[in-house]
């Protein structure tokens, strides 16, 4: 996948992270503040006009341009951590030109270690970085990019819905407790999506 | 479901429109950066350590409206509920440097901690020493052996009065830091949630209470306390709130405290003063004398009924910085 | 009919026990006189004309919030939404009295009218002198040419400040009055109404109003105002209310006011400062300049949602007034 | 009617105004502050304390006992107006041992000149004073003190009635405007309840 066509799939997934503002509002709303559909949308409208105003040379410069757009306009917990999801990954990759299953897993796990290291959160925790966690289990052996996109999105998928039976111990979910039992978590939701939108963009 | 009624024009630019109307408020004291998300005093002395604070916007009147002589010099603003974003943090920190380094000073939420940090690195690859004290003073929010789990709820008035006098007197960033390191030991809360307050954007309630609940310990933005209960009198609730602030500082005879009730938006200075009347029998009971009492919406969330108590034990230090007389759009001294 | 959920005791004994929780907050200032119904300053210098001020209680801060140095010397507290007997009135007053006379500022209601009349006349018995100001700023309550029909809103907080500051520093009872009735001379305000508060011995709304509607001039009793109508976007309803209050005082380019927003209890920082926003672009269009303004609650209705917008024209003397370092424990100047 | 009569109708009074509080309340919801009989009955709760505590000699002296109550513990306008109207009224029966109609009449009469100098308002703007000027219409020509109290409350009753049509120009109601028509005004709701306790209680 050469910068176009990664540009290409950034651009559905702001319309897909976009179109499911509400949705993404009421799962915060049942265990956070009910901001996390809104700050997302603020963040990928911002990748919106940033893509359509440049045309990076790389897929790294694709998924930089588009951490710093989501890290300068969203605000938020989510606002820095996938602003530095994308930042810190994209620059695992360097100056590659064509992102292909291993220099794609090699974004998620460098964006993941970046957020442990922001954030303080690790795996259980009821945040993004359980579905990010399970997307890498399941994308480290694929085949192709198609291949570790299909299965980081499924991965992703289930270790957001994995977060419905854990307890929050970061974010405003956090002080919940055993109340944020049965509920997903925002981000864990959000980065499947954007995963999920991926995949079928290509 | 059910709309809250409010005088507002186009719900994506509530935050906008709020900060321009506040800034006008400020009577030309304070301008605006950042695309108008950075508040900062236009008269800043040459050679001062610096207080830059901020957090979600959604709270007025903190922190926005705490700019002033010996109070804060500038603060970073965030969309409704939403910590500020690093690029208007590090505008302001450049905005209200004066060459003596920036105190950071926030409540302890995950997003205002990484959204400041990530300005501070910003600001220290531009040489501009910062350090950072977070607020949290809710006593509902984490037990005593992980104080860096609570929340900041209405303690950051005390704070930015003592770190603003701080700031204004002290000339070095680590002895302002100090002080606010000291009084934050010393300063706790605890609230009470009677009805949820909600999202301009949405119209919606920020969390569910049903309508003869309270719950003693929630978040400003509906984080879960240590107890919801049926609506109980304000003697009875008084003792359980004061019971768990009590239990989580020492105080003895003798000590002297300043008290804060801070109210979360729509709760009356009737049901306040019938909750301080409590207050003051119980810590009369202990000897505990009040040196200064604040009542007020200072740390609101929008139109949400409930209130917070804080106590702030004193010293002569504390006292100093607190009694100096400061001025800001919230509150004067 | 949905129940309001208040933080009290037994609702028979709110204002006794407000009263009592508001003496302790003035940590030591003041006093309980008259059963408890009257609070007195502790330290009013002798000489010193006396300020009496005085209404219903819950409408609180005002009116027994606002006792301190250069604010007022005493205050008769009524029931809930009623004014005091004169006997309360009668025993405030001699409290305050230092030989120089005593000015009455209350707002322009029947009941404080007859109340404190009754109060002067039985003063006047036992050799004191008294005069009074009434409170009538509210232009939705009565034609121009009929102001003594007018209501007194949130113009009583500049009208306690300024008389207050004229009571501490001239030293005769008429010239005290007459500052109290040119600032009223030169005191406008108009109030919205957006959703109902409650009183606490029953619980039930003071008015209805629909899920849609907002009043603009309603009173803080949920009197009538100038019209009733579906929810409207801030700038339209501040231009709806700017035009009826800048139509009742003459006003012209290069003049200066104070501007004071007044929230009746449950309305946001947030909508207040929106609507600032638009009322400074009016007044930057008309050339009229803003020299302070103040936001907050002060005169309050419980937890009624609306507020209201004052404007002040200014002179010299009223500024200096204004501006006079004041404290109470409703508000620090 | 002696001073002991008097104050057993008082007594009467009191607790009949004390029960109708939450009609009183409703009708002062209606077109005023919610307020009215919440108030009423604080000062006859006082009118009750007070005569438990003391034997007037006159009738005058039950009335300004009453009056005095009232006033000393009502607030608001009814305090003003209800203890004005008894203070005054009771004054001009002066120290006759023995009640009658005439007598009753002059007291009508009286409290009604105080009240209207003490507020400003006059028969039609809405207030007590319709109740009242109706009853002293009434009374006036009554053969003895019981025909004369069954009329004055007959006539506060209509009197009453009657506000229902009118537009207020005093108290919280003025605002109203229009709004106020079909509703009584609460002060004269209670001046017939007064009468009609009174006339009950012989
Ligand atoms: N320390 C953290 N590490 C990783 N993700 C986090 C952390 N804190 C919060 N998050 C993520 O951020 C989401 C909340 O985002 P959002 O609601 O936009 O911010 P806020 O909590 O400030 O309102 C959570 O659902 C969680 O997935
Ligand atoms: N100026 C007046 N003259 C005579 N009666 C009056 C006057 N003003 C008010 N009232 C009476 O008082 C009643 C209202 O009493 P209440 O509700 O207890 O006092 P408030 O209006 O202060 O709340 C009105 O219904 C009216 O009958
Ligand atoms: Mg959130
Ligand atoms: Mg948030
Ligand atoms: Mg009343
Ligand atoms: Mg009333």
């Amino acid at each position: 996948m050469n910068a176009g066509e990664t540009k290409a799939a950034f651009l559905a997934i702001a319309e897909a992270v976009i179109a499911a503002e509400p949705k993404l509002t009421d799962a915060d709303r049942a265990i956070g503040d009910g901001d996390h559909g809104i700050g997302m949308k603020r963040g990928f409208q911002a990748v919106q006009e940033k893509l359509a105003a440049s045309d990076p040379a790389t897929p790294a410069a694709v998924l930089k341009d588009c951490g710093m757009a989501i890290l300068s306009k969203t605000g938020g917990a989510a606002g820095a951590v996938f602003g530095t999801f994308f930042r810190a990954g994209g620059a695992a990759l360097g100056e590659v030109e064509d992102l292909d299953a291993a220099g794609f897993t090699s974004f998620l796990v460098a964006g993941r270690d970046a957020v442990m290291k922001r954030g303080g959160a690790a795996e259980g925790d009821k945040t993004m970085l359980d579905a990010l966690a399970e997307a890498i289990r399941q994308s480290e052996n694929a085949a192709d990019l198609d291949d570790a996109l299909a299965q980081a999105a499924a991965g992703a998928a289930r270790g957001a819905e994995a977060t419905k039976a854990m307890v929050a111990r970061f974010g405003k979910a956090k002080a919940l407790g055993e109340r944020a039992l049965g509920h997903p978590d925002p981000g864990a939701l959000t980065l499947a999506l954007i995963l999920e939108a991926w995949r079928d963009s290509l | 479901m059910f709309k809250m009624k409010k005088i507002i024009n186009d719900p994506a630019q509530v935050v906008e429109e709020t900060l321009e109307g506040l800034t006008l408020a400020y009577d030309g004291d304070v301008t605006q950066l950042a695309g108008g998300s950075a508040l900062v005093r236009k008269e800043i002395p040459d050679g001062k350590v610096a207080l830059l604070i901020g957090g979600g916007s959604g709270h007025e009147p903190i922190f926005h409206g705490f700019l002033g002589p010996n109070f804060a010099d500038g603060a970073a603003c965030g969309a409704i509920f939403a910590a500020p974003t690093p690029d208007v943090i590090l505008e302001a920190t450049k905005a209200v440097h004066r060459g003596k380094g920036v105190l950071y000073l926030y409540g302890n939420y995950a997003g205002d901690n990484m959204n400041f940090d990530i300005a501070a690195e910003m600001a220290a690859e531009e040489g501009i020493e910062t350090r950072t004290v977070r607020v949290w003073d809710d006593v509902a929010s984490g037990p005593p052996d992980r104080v860096e789990e609570r929340r900041g709820i209405a303690g950051d008035v005390y704070m930015i009065k003592i770190a603003g006098a701080a700031a204004a007197t002290l000339d070095s960033l680590e002895a302002v830091e100090r002080v606010a390191v000291h009084a934050r030991a010393n300063l706790r809360s605890l609230g009470v949630a009677v009805r949820a307050g909600s999202i301009p954007e949405t119209g919606k309630p920020t969390f569910e209470l049903g309508d003869d609940e309270i719950e003693i310990g929630m978040g400003a933005h509906g984080e879960a306390g240590v107890r919801r209960q049926t609506l109980t009198p304000a003697d009875p609730l008084t003792d359980q709130m004061m019971e768990v602030i009590l239990g989580d500082i020492d105080l003895a005879s003798g000590d002297e405290v300043a008290l804060l009730f801070n109210n979360l938006g729509a709760t009356t200075f009737m049901e306040m003063l019938i909750v301080n009347r409590r207050v003051r029998q119980l810590l009369a009971e202990r000897g505990i004398a009040v040196y200064k009492t604040d009542m007020g919406a200072y740390v609101t969330s929008q139109e949400m009924a409930g209130f917070s108590i804080t106590l702030l034990k004193l010293d002569e230090a504390l006292k100093r910085y607190l009694d100096m007389p400061a001025s800001c759009f919230a509150m004067t001294r």
